[in-house]
């Protein structure tokens, strides 16, 4: 990766504002290390994550779910990356709130995804304790200690730091959003990342809203991807709504990451629903844009890509869609039926052993 | 008079404020046109403006340094950390600066700023979304702290707290937002800062408390009346400064104290009280001073069953003071 | 035995545990070369090289955050806060994350982490350079926290802290670094964290206090001795967990019990060991539970005559004693 | 001023490492609004600190200052910047730690500073309560709360903030040194200072040390005026040893902050002394590298322009050094016999009125 000021030319490819416009990619071979094989696996992780995010929704409405962020809109730029991250085989993730679709995708079943938003015994993050998918998933992984905004960056950065000591070669993907740029600590975990030459990736999910608050109002910059330069790295910004795009940014930064330290990726991504389920995002979302934007939705532009790409059939896709609905029916029950963790749990773990 | 909820009486206070004083003006995260989280800011920015109701960066830690700022330069800030749990980036320049601000400058300072805090738990915030943070404050001087239960409560002391010339944080239990219901004057009124209430007048044990668990103490006491155990209960509202005439007076009359907070235990304002009685009416004291208060874990967790079990409730409330009352 | 001073001891802890265990390393603000502000750190970085003892930028917010994810991957960091004052930046990734992190995950992580704290007053630091920060660890669940007064104790403490599989405050009196000397054995030793220690044992009255004022104890109780009143002066050494079983047996035994602090006295750690006999030992009190602790300012001032006025003394605690003896 | 990344070569009065490098200016007209008898008056200032600095240093080894910073190396950045506010006539200043030539330049007199380093009842800024010169001096405008780094940026933002909703149009300097730049505070500042066009100039005097941590151990990038371009608005690097660059600089910046909001000037200055009186900075510093930056001693290289441009004669500059130690001498018996603050002030001014 060329260590220069970031453009949205640079990004790996082509503008922004075209790739994923018109929804299809254009007939063209897959890039380096993907096969079709991939896009098919992934797109089956999609829209098993889709399936789940708006029956979680729909739960919280009935009283089953306390609290709910949604990844819809989100999609391609976590699977993207995490497609990557998997290939390469050692990448360790820090994620947000709003990745529901990656920890899915990383490996979680319908029934601990669900477990976990009722605040069931079965919860792999954190048994109830915390938010739902809020905790750590080691044997994927994954640690995200809390919600607090922009927590994870020093931390995700101090992670790198220990695998260094370590003697390995780990790759670190750390996820946040627009909003976590204003925050000091994203300043001070990317400094020091660049100092020590960290093998660290930030990824920045910029859906151009912290709540309800707008990228204008947060930020002077048009572009998150250019503050890299403050810190001596390399920063791109990409469509975060193209999976294959963002498999590709990503796929170089861990090998820049890995020789050369750290990375910005801003992927532009859309929020399709409110903040949270306990948000009421018509008070302050322009009408119309968020329709406008679904016309860009990640899930629907795969299915399109693998039908024209003559990788599925439509009928093939549909089916894909019937059994990830039928896992999450199936969850959703299972869930819904078990227990909640016995209160006598309280007390274990304030402190390790 | 009206009933208001705890949120509207917040809302009110604010609004009455700003429309009375220029220079009072709130600034926070979605606190615009979204009208905050809690809708505690609604209609603010459409009626005062976005220069008076500002829509800050997500960044606490700026938000109160800003605010500070303002204050050195006779603005009255209203800051709203958007929930307890994300006070922390902000500390270096409440508990740092803010509270130092007056005394390190002589006098030659003042800081009229009040930091609105949703706090608390019971609503399945779990780790996050739910914290006491109230001893972290209560504990720096040069703060004051308040920490109403009621709605009428709430916008008195909240008025007088923005009039106030030091740093006031203000918490507002999350619980209570909506919860809580009361009769609230239609004409303009304010409580003074570092008075405490006696929510009911009681001959054989004083309880102290504050915010969302003074309501499990009256409901506690009620059920105890019927037992015939006559439970006094003492509503802080102001922590800093501590109406200590107030608790010790109870207790004299009284010779028995139990402390209720949802905080944890450990040296929690729980524990400032009952060294205050310890020390200050040791000879009054018919019995072992008795808190009920959250246990020493990490905020409640998320789970229904594991929340329930961390609360301070009417009942463990109630079966504490009937051992006291025993003994 | 050598006679040592506190700061030669913490010095040696921290150099042993590195020699030990190849995951133990240090990291801070001039750590490195400069060998940390007070020296406690000199010499390592020649010793173990520059990748474990990381010289940092100026932010303390990322000191605490990079060591907790160092932690999290089973490194054994000791980040050094340079002085007590600059703690509050941090506090977001202490107080907020790393005292919940186990907790959080139930228990699939753990963070084996020290943070090193030099604090206190009596040295003419002012608002700035002199802060008593202990409480507000002492409140966090999750959080263990350790405040030596001598070189012998630092020394078994600090080792074990290192060897504790949690985040340990690892508070460090400023006055006491080269002021204390006291024999260290020449052979390894370690601590265990949560048991107090009596450093004086006496029959008429307990005093609790840690730290540099622990010293002020000792030196009041040889005073009161020539008067005929037996004090026994309890160590805490360790404010988390609490050793309340030395506590209550001290105060069991003597029935009257005095706490001695330099932090502010309002909601302070004396008031959580006060609450703890008003509630546990209530019938062995023989009189009102005295603390003799920093006022409620904003830490001691710089001038020397207001310096004084702050700081407890000995002749401050012998007359609070005479006057409980007296009781 | 132009909205551009910022390079040296912009700086306003040509390259830092040329100018100032040969100690005298070539003989040229003077800057706008800058007379002749400015740079007399200011010579005047600035060894009057010198020597109270020289004099503050040797008492604290007599025991008689408890601690203190110096600004030797500094001042002509801190003079320079003051000269172009106090000919604005409406700036405020929020200074650090190291601004002892601006805190007396702004007016206080020899004995005032005195009784401040010695921590007596006569201290202006606390009377007693804090770190020498820390606290305020409302009649010369100046905030500087604590020595806790960079904690005065958000609030001089604040401040400024504050000043435009009185409908007033001062600008706000904000001084903090390289080390601060680490700090998320800083980020944080810098950004609302931007979003809301405040008039606010960030003055970096970059000595490339905090304590003993060099500017390559604290950031990857060469300069930190660079840092600009992240917040959307200009930046600038000048030579900080050269007062009336500094002036300049600033004059520009505080009409540029006015009109369009936060400017961010980096001046390049030397640290002469230890870090406090505390610091042994033999432990860090390279052999010679103090010695080679006195060559370029403000104080002697504003002494020479007034020489070379024929505005003082050498005897008239002798004359001004020995009425600066006069002051001084008297300054130090006044004060030293002076009484400290009374004890039972402690308990004063916790709460406002
Ligand atoms: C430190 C902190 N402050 C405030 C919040 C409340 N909060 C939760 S999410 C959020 C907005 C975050 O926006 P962004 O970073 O853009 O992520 P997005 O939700 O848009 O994906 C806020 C203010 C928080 N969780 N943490
Ligand atoms: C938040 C904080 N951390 C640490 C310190 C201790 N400290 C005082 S000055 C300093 C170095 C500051 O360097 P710089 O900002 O470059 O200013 P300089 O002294 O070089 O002018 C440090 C680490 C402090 N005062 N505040
Ligand atoms: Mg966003
Ligand atoms: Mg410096």
């Amino acid at each position: 990766m060329p260590r220069k000021r970031t453009t949205r030319a640079q990004a790996s490819s082509g503008s922004t504002r075209t790739a994923g416009a018109n929804g299809a990619r254009s007939k063209s071979p897959l890039p380096k290390g993907l096969k079709t094989a991939d896009l098919v696996d992934y797109y089956t992780r999609m829209i098993q994550a889709r399936s789940l995010d708006e029956r979680i929704w729909a739960l919280n409405r009935q009283g089953k779910v306390p609290i709910a962020a949604s990844s819809q809109g989100h999609e391609a730029a976590q699977l993207g990356s995490l497609l990557a991250a998997e290939k390469d085989g050692d990448c360790f993730l820090f994620p947000y709130y709003r990745d529901l679709a990656l920890k899915v995708a990383a490996g979680l079943t319908p029934v601990q995804v669900m477990m976990s938003f009722m605040g069931k015994a079965g919860d792999p993050y954190s048994k109830g304790r915390q938010f739902p998918l809020q905790g750590a998933d080691l044997p994927h992984k994954i640690i995200q200690i809390s919600n607090v905004v922009a927590a994870g960056l020093t931390q995700s950065v101090g992670y790198a730091l220990g695998c260094r000591m370590a003697g390995e070669k780990t790759v670190v993907l750390v996820y946040f959003g627009d909003g976590a740029t204003s925050q000091g600590e994203t300043h001070e975990a990317m400094n020091f990342a660049a100092i020590h030459k960290l093998p660290v990736i930030f990824i920045c999910e910029n859906n151009r809203y912290a709540i309800s608050t707008p990228q204008r109002t947060q930020m002077v910059i048009e572009e998150i991807s250019s503050r890299a330069a403050g810190y001596g790295f390399p920063g791109f910004t990409v469509d975060g709504m193209d999976l294959v795009q963002c498999y590709e940014a990503t796929r170089e930064a861990i090998t820049h990451a890995r020789a050369q330290g750290p990375v910005l990726l801003e992927m532009m991504v859309e929020r399709f629903m409110a903040h949270t389920t306990d948000d009421d995002d018509r008070r302050y979302r322009p009408e119309g844009e968020v329709e406008r934007a679904r016309e860009r939705d990640p899930v629907i532009t795969l299915a399109r890509t693998l039908i024209e790409e003559g990788i599925l059939s439509q009928k093939q896709v549909d089916e894909i869609a019937a059994e990830a609905l039928r896992a999450t029916d199936e969850a959703t029950d299972i869930a819904d039926a078990s227990s909640p963790p016995d209160e006598s749990g309280l007390y274990d773990s304030v402190y390790g052993p | 008079m009206a009933v208001k909820s705890v949120i509207e009486a917040i809302r009110e206070a604010i609004r009455e404020e700003m429309a009375r004083d220029p220079k009072v003006f709130v600034m926070g995260e979605d606190v615009g046109v979204r009208g905050g989280v809690f809708l505690a800011t609604q209609g603010l920015s459409e009626e005062f403006g976005e220069d008076r109701v500002i829509d800050t960066p997500l960044a606490e830690a700026s938000i109160m340094g800003i605010a500070l700022g303002a204050a050195f330069r006779g603005m009255r800030p209203i800051p709203e950390v958007q929930f307890s749990d994300f006070v922390w980036p902000s500390v270096n320049q409440l508990i740092g600066e803010a509270a130092r601000s007056c005394y390190g400058t002589n006098g030659a300072l003042q800081v009229p700023m009040v930091i609105r805090i949703p706090y608390g738990g019971g609503i399945r915030g779990g780790l996050f979304h739910s914290q006491n943070v109230e001893t972290h404050f209560f504990h720096t001087p040069g703060l004051k702290v308040v920490a109403p239960s009621t709605p009428y409560d709430a916008k008195g002391l909240l008025k007088s707290a923005i009039r106030d010339n030091n740093p006031v944080v203000f918490l507002e239990h999350k619980k209570t937002y909506r919860l809580v219901r009361g009769e609230v004057p239609d004409e303009e009124y304010t409580l003074p800062l570092g008075k405490a209430d006696i929510k009911r007048t009681g001959s054989m044990i004083t309880v102290v408390s504050y915010g969302l668990t003074l309501h499990y103490c009256l409901e506690a006491a009620e059920e105890l009346a019927g037992e015939g155990i006559d439970v006094e209960v003492v509503d802080l509202r102001t922590l800093t400064p501590l109406d200590t005439e107030t608790i010790l007076e109870s207790v004299k009359k009284t010779g028995k104290l139990a402390i209720v907070h949802e905080d944890n235990i450990t040296g929690g304002v729980g524990a400032e009280v009952a060294a205050l009685v310890a020390g200050q009416a040791f000879e009054y004291l018919d019995g072992p001073i008795a808190r009920i208060c959250g246990p020493d874990v990490p905020t409640m967790p998320f789970a229904q069953t594991l929340e329930d079990a961390y609360m301070p409730t009417a009942d463990k409330i109630a079966d504490a003071l009937r051992k006291l009352a025993a003994y």
